[in-house]
């Protein structure tokens, strides 16, 4: 039933072959049994996340096991804090895919708004680090709302417009900053105390991370315009048909993840005192890499903020840990893509035996 | 029916035989003082370091009169490269001067642009000895690499561990810069420095940053770090400062000023060296122009007059290659570097 | 502006006017096609109005131009009276329209409940912050009210098609929409759902709503309406009280001509077996099936919804599992693993769901008929298009599809006429055992009636034909013998003597739902 | 029921046929040919022309089976690192000794068993799609590749390698001469064979197509195996031109393939688009990037420039496709 029309590599899965394991829950039990039955593929659905976290804590004693520095509230610290822009795109990105896109243009956003705040800030030392963060993250906005309208108005497919707008995005954060970069002097430290300063305790990036996980979680499920938004990936037709506004929710989504990734381009230039014309070239991929294994569907209409969260702190966690590890620079990547290639596929084993169980303990 | 490559040993590296004599053939080298084009090729566009290379370059052409073509790809990759030189080829460029992103790989296509006559020479990161006529050096490896490691002995008062943050594992000029540090450290005098690894940043920020927490998480005792590369110091420089290990753990390496004065002059980095993009560029300016006249055609032993860099000579190269010395790598430190960060 | 509106009505009464809905002279044209020529329409307040034709009539495009969906290029739209152009759908569902339609139009990742609350969802006043716990109670309440054995905290992709239906009548409800329209909601359902459709559309009626319903079942229709409208090649031709008119003259007035025989069984010579299954069985899906085919012969293969009829011939085709027992063809074991292994052993499946398992909805007619006989229309690989268009054109005409040329794209023919299509795809292959899932759901009276002459043809040519069917009629009219099937497992095999609704039913319940279900 | 006639004779629709996408790609190459020959001199030479497409074509060759992969609507952006991989494969083995034609063949095995596996962890594996599996073979081919080479390069081949990318055949670039004869092979396969109808079947309703007999587990395998195949082919060409090869070669590939073929109007969401398209893209995109470099446009104006050509492109046809 899902998506008739569209022509779906997804589809594949609907045939009578493997169905949904909640279908066979349902058959399962005679009518009657509604709430357990509820109850069961609830505790399916949480499963994926779970079964990622375990990965996570499996390699994280591995990694402890091999260099005892690693669980230590230090390299935590900087774990998180190193994964907290990834954690921030990484959501924008969710509902990006949600809704059956892609944005390949976010590492140039990044770059875009990073260095027009940059060059901003050096010029204007008194300026508050708050009205920085406002700007690059106005700036974000823009260039997000023009894709939106490029996707949503013009119905040009996103992969398309997203590439070509990496394009220009980059292209113009070259020609603004003139070839320059824009280096830590230049920064006041105000500006650069926006990754290096604490809220309550918590690192300031840590902390506006927390503050986008909340306002997310809240948004994706207990929002009007959230739900439409997977409505809108679910089953676009259908969303047509019963008169949700698909063009402004598309628009919305790819101008929310524009607007993170100008928040996320301040962010980045402040954390690393500098903004260059490459800033987070090729970032897109990793990005998209922490959503597929935090579970968002790539055919839409599925993907949940704590998946994201587990993803994105799993790729983080590479990323700190193989230094760590010694591991000899060259088996770095293959060892990374070895480990998500891994985690990818236990849980499709994981998800089919659940499945088989189901089976087995269906009435006949 | 002509193809590239005439290139028969089988050594890596600085290896073939005579690349330069069979290239310079044919063309009329009547000294005329008619406009040329010259043509200078950078690793990536949107690259301050490279900007000051061009800058210096326009500078000199300007002086002698000459129409420059300023080219980078938007990715530091050497297939771009090869696309750029196949249109400055198209274009008949007088010459080409090239910041290679791989030494061996522009081989084919530099020497293309050879047999057409053009007078081909590298400058900063060299290409290899079969694809150019000269290189201009910024600074001598080996200095660079004994420098360094000098550099840290004094800082860390000659004990202690030390690691190395360099840039991609393939970066050409890091990796001599890097052999010849460990040379260096085979001098007793450094018995009790203690190189614990070398890790690689990829000149991206984020990496870099990972990697020197990396370093000072695995070696807690650990004394200095060396990053021979802009990007690597001041990610270093970064870290250093946001964990408050000034003093604590030394750092030295090759930095631009501009980056790094905020490290400098807060004393993260006590010193640090580079040398001036701009007269790299100015006196591949100058050698391209003395290839195109004919004044040099890239032997050991010729000289020719640079502006005002003076008289330069051209000099042997590992092997089988030439190159021309800019000068020892320049020191920057608080005494220098507020007058320095304005300027590169 | 709308609150005006609603403001304006209530002053004026709700009911007042004779008519809660009234359309006139709707024109509405797709490229190529027109698809409504100036039709009428009149819905009285508590009324439920049966809305009648072939398949393509139109009637499809004249609840989407109901629902806002489409906009009509001539006419008017009264509602209440009161004129209204309809901005959109959500326009219309403010006016409390609501529309249950034909392909079933759900958010399989979501809930249930969401499903239900799409575009009104209960939100807390000032913050706007939804309200789970109450959607999700009103929902269970809404689908318990409906008889329904799912939860509302479940998800929709993981509920079959008839579970589905429930939850769009429960979205219905949910507004408290004063205009309902279903169209061909019985089209995916057996005898016991449709009954208790029948009793929940009786009670909506009773909550005041008026309500169009689209079928092609007479059955519905005489169980049901008051009225009865119908449309053909997208012209109003009549509305009748229902009792007001003969079986007889609605069919002339649908089809344009008599439909002589509804079943047309041909006296045909049953021959050897062809197909054989012993003790076929998958996991969590069926088990034990043993029933074989014979040449010439039409076995009727039936059961409610979900009782793995069409797990079982999927597992014949290859296509879905299997992982005991054994499927002889002629006598000789057949290792089936792909439908390429069954097609080329004599096996064709039809399946249940045209437009997503049968057809390329933007290919042309002639592609989609070769499709499965493309090897044996190229040479070494090649395609050769003369012998593949004049195949496609041969069994198109044969099988009268309504169409201009072979080059239509399928995705704009009517229901009856793409399942023709999907007919003559079996017929491309040298088949012996045609196994027909749903034939003839959602398909109209004359399209039904010459599919059955199809059908009846082709067990006359010698076809060993296992047909899976939820209508009683129909499988009792055709088959030669009749299995049926009960939560996996054969129940009964009956013969044609001894197959009435009766015993069949009796096969096809258990004791439980027969309480509720078996007055049919 | 009356027996009706079908017609069996495709209308000619001028207004279709004329809004075919192919034609706007047409029209914008004379532009861009124009254009350039107006802007440079050095344009119009036939030596440098014929040497530009040498300069473009090395990734072409992937694009040809990359329409495939998208038309069944998935996608493979594993593909440079498959270059990667199966370049530094060659050379590392001819710098051990391996005989340099046995080195090539190696290549190609190397190339094709990456595609191969691609294709069977998408099949194997249908919960996850081609857009994940690739991302992650991405990294782990990529990844292999540094494993074998480190920081050295590998190179020092052959003279008669070199000719790949860098010979003539009668003063045609043999680079030329060999994407001709597989752009033309491609073509044939997508349109006039029973695969090719199949590739379109699957891109645009899969389960239909395996109700239908459509082998589709084995489409996708050999189409990702061709794509690993041509990715191998693409190795050659680029190893050649390069004369050495690195772990970083082809870097980015993938994006500018996926350009390419989207731009020939190859719609990612499957079952849509033809081979001529592509190709066209393939040529418009080179020589207008040529055509840039050769009035030394800088790099920053020329991704902007063929970023908005890309939208442009893409939202003309869009507003022609809903006013038509
Ligand atoms: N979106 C569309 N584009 C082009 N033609 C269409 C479209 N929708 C419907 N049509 C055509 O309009 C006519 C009426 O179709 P409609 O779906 O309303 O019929 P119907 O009476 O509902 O038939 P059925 O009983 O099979 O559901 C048909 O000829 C159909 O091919
Ligand atoms: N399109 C579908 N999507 C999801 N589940 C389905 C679908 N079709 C059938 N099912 C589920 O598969 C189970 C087995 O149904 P199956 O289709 O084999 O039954 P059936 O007796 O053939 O019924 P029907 O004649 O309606 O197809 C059913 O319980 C139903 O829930
Ligand atoms: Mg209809
Ligand atoms: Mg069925």
């Amino acid at each position: 039933m899902k998506r008739a029309h569209q022509p779906d590599p997804e589809e594949l899965r609907n045939t009578m072959a493997d169905k949904p394991m909640a279908q066979q829950a349902a058959q399962a039990v005679p009518s009657g049994g509604a709430v357990r039955r509820a109850s069961l593929s609830v505790h399916i659905m949480r499963f994926r996340e779970l079964g990622l976290l375990g990965f996570v804590v499996l390699l994280a004693l591995l990694v402890q096991w091999r260099n005892p520095s690693f669980l230590t509230l230090e390299n935590i610290n900087d774990l998180l804090r190193n994964a907290a822009i990834l954690s921030i795109l990484a959501l924008g990105m969710m509902l990006v895919i949600v809704t059956r896109g892609i944005d390949l243009s976010i590492g140039a956003t990044l770059a875009l708004s990073g260095m027009i705040t940059a060059l901003t800030v050096s010029a204007n030392p008194g300026m508050h680090p708050m009205a920085a963060l406002l700007l690059g993250t106005a700036i974000g906005l823009a260039c997000g709302s023009l894709l939106g309208w490029f996707v949503a108005r013009l119905g040009i497919l996103p992969i398309i417009a997203t590439l070509g707008m990496m394009n220009v995005f980059r292209g113009l954060t070259f020609t603004i900053s003139g070839g320059k970069w824009v280096s830590a002097h230049q920064m006041p430290d105000s500006f650069t105390g926006i990754a290096t300063g604490s809220i309550l305790g918590i690192n300031t990036l840590i902390f506006i991370a927390i503050v986008a996980y909340a306002v997310f979680h809240y948004f994706v499920n207990h929002t009007r315009t959230g739900r439409q938004i997977y409505a809108v990936g679910s089953n676009p037709e259908a969303a047509v048909i019963s008169g949700i506004p698909k063009e402004r929710l598309l628009w919305l989504v790819y101008a929310i993840m524009g607007a993170l990734s100008g928040l996320c381009g301040v962010l980045w230039v402040a954390k690393f005192a500098s903004a260059q014309g490459d800033t987070a070239m090729g970032y897109e991929l990793t990005v998209i890499a922490a959503c597929v294994l935090g579970g968002v569907s790539i055919a839409g209409g599925v993907g949940k903020v704590s998946g994201v969260l587990v993803g994105s702190l799993l790729i983080g966690m590479l990323n700190n840990a193989l230094p760590l590890l010694n591991v000899s620079p060259f088996w770095q990547t293959a060892i990374q893509g070895g480990i998500i290639l891994l985690a990818v596929l236990a849980n499709v084993w994981v998800k089919r035996s659940v499945d088989r169980n189901h089976l087995l303990r269906r009435r006949i | 029916a002509a193809c590239g490559g005439n290139n028969n040993s089988g050594n890596t590296g600085n290896s073939g035989a005579s690349g330069t004599e069979g290239n310079s053939s044919g063309q009329a080298e009547a000294k005329d003082d008619t406009p040329k084009k010259h043509a200078i090729i950078f690793k990536n566009a949107g690259n301050p370091y490279g900007e000051k290379m061009i800058e210096g370059f326009r500078e000199a052409m300007a002086e002698l009169g000459h129409e420059v073509i300023a080219k980078a790809p938007d990715q530091p990759t050497a297939e771009a490269q090869i696309q750029i030189i196949e249109e400055l080829i198209a274009q008949k460029v007088d010459s080409i001067a090239i910041a290679a992103n791989d030494s061996d790989a522009l081989e084919p296509a530099l020497k293309k642009a050879m047999d057409r006559g053009i007078k081909v020479l590298s400058l900063d990161s060299a290409v290899n000895a079969n694809s150019r006529l000269v290189h201009v050096n910024q600074a001598d490896p080996e200095r660079i690499g004994r420098t360094l490691i000098q550099a840290i002995h004094e800082m860390i008062g000659g004990e202690g561990q030390i690691a190395i943050l360099s840039a991609t594992s393939q970066a050409t000029n890091q990796n001599i810069w890097i052999e010849w540090m460990k040379k260096e450290l085979e001098n007793p005098v450094y018995a009790n420095i203690e190189l614990v690894k070398v890790a690689y940043g990829d000149d991206l920020r984020d990496k870099s940053v990972s990697e020197t927490e990396g370093l000072l998480k695995s070696y807690p005792d650990l004394k200095g770090i060396i990053a021979p590369t802009t990007v690597g110091i001041a990610a270093a420089g970064k870290v250093l400062t946001d964990k408050g290990l000034k003093g604590q753990v030394q750092l030295t390496g090759l930095g631009l000023p501009s980056e790094m004065a905020e490290y400098i002059e807060s004393g993260v980095c006590q010193w640090m060296y580079l040398w001036n993009p701009i007269d790299v560029g100015y006196l591949a300016a100058y050698a391209a122009d003395a290839l195109v006249k004919g004044d040099i055609t890239g032997a050991v032993g010729e000289t020719f007059k640079a502006g005002r860099l003076g008289e330069k000579s051209i000099v042997r190269d590992g092997e089988d290659g030439t190159q021309i010395m800019l000068g020892d790598p320049f020191r920057f430190d608080q005494s220098n570097i507020a007058e320095w960060k304005n300027v590169y | 502006m709308l609150w005006e509106e609603r403001e304006y009505e209530r002053k004026r009464g709700i009911g007042m006017a004779e008519f809660v809905l009234e359309l006139n002279g709707i024109t509405k044209t797709f490229p190529g096609v027109k698809a409504l020529d100036n039709v009428h329409f009149r819905l009285k307040p508590g009324e439920i109005h049966a809305l009648m034709g072939e398949n393509g009539a139109g009637k499809s495009t004249f609840i989407k131009i109901i629902t806002g969906v489409y906009r009509p290029d001539e006419g008017d739209m009264l509602v209440n009276g009161r004129k209204v152009e309809l901005k959109g759908p959500r326009h219309a569902a403010e006016l409390g329209i609501a529309a249950i339609y034909q392909h079933v139009t759900c958010y399989p990742d979501l809930t249930v409940t969401e499903n239900i609350f799409m575009g009104h969802e209960r939100v807390e006043k000032g913050t706007r912050r939804l309200l789970w716990k109450e959607m999700h109670e009103e929902a269970q309440r809404l689908l318990d009210e409906l008889g329904a054995d799912f939860h509302s905290r479940m998800t929709m992709g993981a509920l079959s098609v008839a579970q589905q239906q429930i939850v769009e009548i429960a979205k219905a409800l949910s507004a408290n929409a004063k205009i309902i329209i279903m169209d061909e909601p019985t089209a995916a359902l057996t005898v016991r759902e449709c009954e208790q459709l029948y009793a929940i559309t009786e009670r909506l009626r009773a909550g005041g709503a008026s309500i169009i319903f689209i079928s092609h079942r007479f059955e519905d229709m005489y169980r049901l309406a008051d009225n009865v409208t119908v449309f053909r090649d997208g012209k109003y031709i009549g509305t009748w009280g229902v009792h007001d008119i003969s079986n007889k003259d609605l069919i002339v007035a649908m089809v344009g001509r008599e439909v002589t025989q509804l079943f047309p069984k041909k006296e045909t010579q049953i021959g050897d077996e062809v197909l054989r299954v012993e003790g076929l069985g998958a996991t969590g899906y069926f088990a034990d099936i043993n029933f074989s085919v014979r040449r010439g012969e039409i076995v009727g293969l039936t059961g409610l919804v979900g009782s793995g009829r069409s797990e079982v011939c999927q597992a014949i085709f290859g296509i879905g599992p299997r992982d005991r027992g054994k499927i002889y063809v002629e006598g000789r074991e057949a290792s089936i693993r792909r439908p390429a292994d069954a097609m080329a052993l004599g096996i064709g499946y039809l399946p249940e769901d045209r437009q997503k398992q049968g057809l390329i909805l933007n290919w042309e007619i002639a592609g989609n008929i070769t499709l499965p006989a493309l090897r044996r229309l190229a040479r070494m690989g090649w395609i050769r298009r003369k012998a593949e268009w004049s195949v496609a054109k041969m069994l198109a005409e044969k099988l009268g599809v309504k169409a201009t040329g072979i080059f239509d794209l399928v995705g704009s023919l009517s229901g009856g006429n793409q399942q023709k299509v999907v007919v003559a795809k079996l017929l491309t292959s040298e088949l012996k055992v045609l196994i027909l899932d749903e034939p003839t759901k959602g398909v109209d009276v004359g399209a039904k009636s010459a599919i059955y002459e199809i059908i009846g043809e082709l067990a006359a040519q010698g076809y060993g034909i296992l047909l899976v069917s939820s209508e009683m009629p129909e499988v009792i009219g055709l088959s030669d013998r009749i299995v049926v099937m009960r939560e996996g497992r054969i129940t009964a095999i009956l013969d044609r003597s001894e197959a009435t609704q009766e015993t069949i039913l009796e096969a096809a319940m258990d004791d439980s739902t027969r309480e509720t279900g078996a007055s049919a | 029921m009356e027996p009706r006639v079908l017609s069996d004779r495709k209308a000619f629709d001028a207004k279709r046929f004329f809004l075919q996408w192919e034609w706007m790609l047409l029209l914008l190459l004379v532009a861009v040919n124009v254009m350039n020959a107006q802007i440079s001199p050095y344009y119009l030479d036939f030596a440098n022309l014929r040497d530009a497409t040498m300069a473009f074509l090395d990734k072409a060759f992937i694009v040809l089976p990359m329409v495939l992969v998208i038309i069944l609507a998935d996608i493979d952006i594993s593909v440079a690192s498959t270059v990667a991989l199966s370049s530094v494969v060659m050379a590392d083995l001819y710098n051990r000794g391996v005989p340099m034609e046995l080195a090539i063949v190696i290549c190609l095995l190397t190339g094709t068993l990456c595609g191969l596996l691609n294709g069977w962890l998408i099949v194997r594996y249908r919960e996850l799609s081609a857009v994940i599996v690739t991302l992650i073979t991405m990294i782990v081919y990529r990844g292999i590749a540094y494993v074998i080479l480190e920081d050295q390069a590998a190179g020092h081949f052959p003279e008669w390698f070199g000719f790949l990318g860098w010979g003539y055949v009668a003063g045609v670039p043999f680079i030329l001469i060999v994407f001709v004869i597989f752009a033309v092979l491609f073509g044939l396969l997508l349109h006039k064979t029973t695969f090719g109808r199949h590739v379109y079947a699957i891109g645009n309703n899969p389960t239909a197509s395996r109700f239908s007999g459509v082998p589709v587990d084995r489409v996708r395998m050999i189409v990702f195996t061709l794509t690993g195949f041509m990715a191998a082919v693409t190795a050659l060409f680029l190893t050649s031109r390069m004369g050495s090869t690195r772990p970083n070669i082809a870097n980015m590939y993938e994006l500018e393939v996926i350009a390419m073929a989207v731009l020939g109007g190859i719609s990612t969401a499957g079952g849509k688009g033809r081979m001529i398209g592509a190709i066209l893209a393939v040529f418009l995109i080179g020589l207008l990037r040529y055509g840039l470099g050769l009035i030394n446009v800088n790099a920053q104006t020329q991704l902007i420039i063929i970023g908005s050509l890309l939208i442009a492109a893409v939202a003309v046809s869009n507003l022609r496709r809903n006013k038509a």
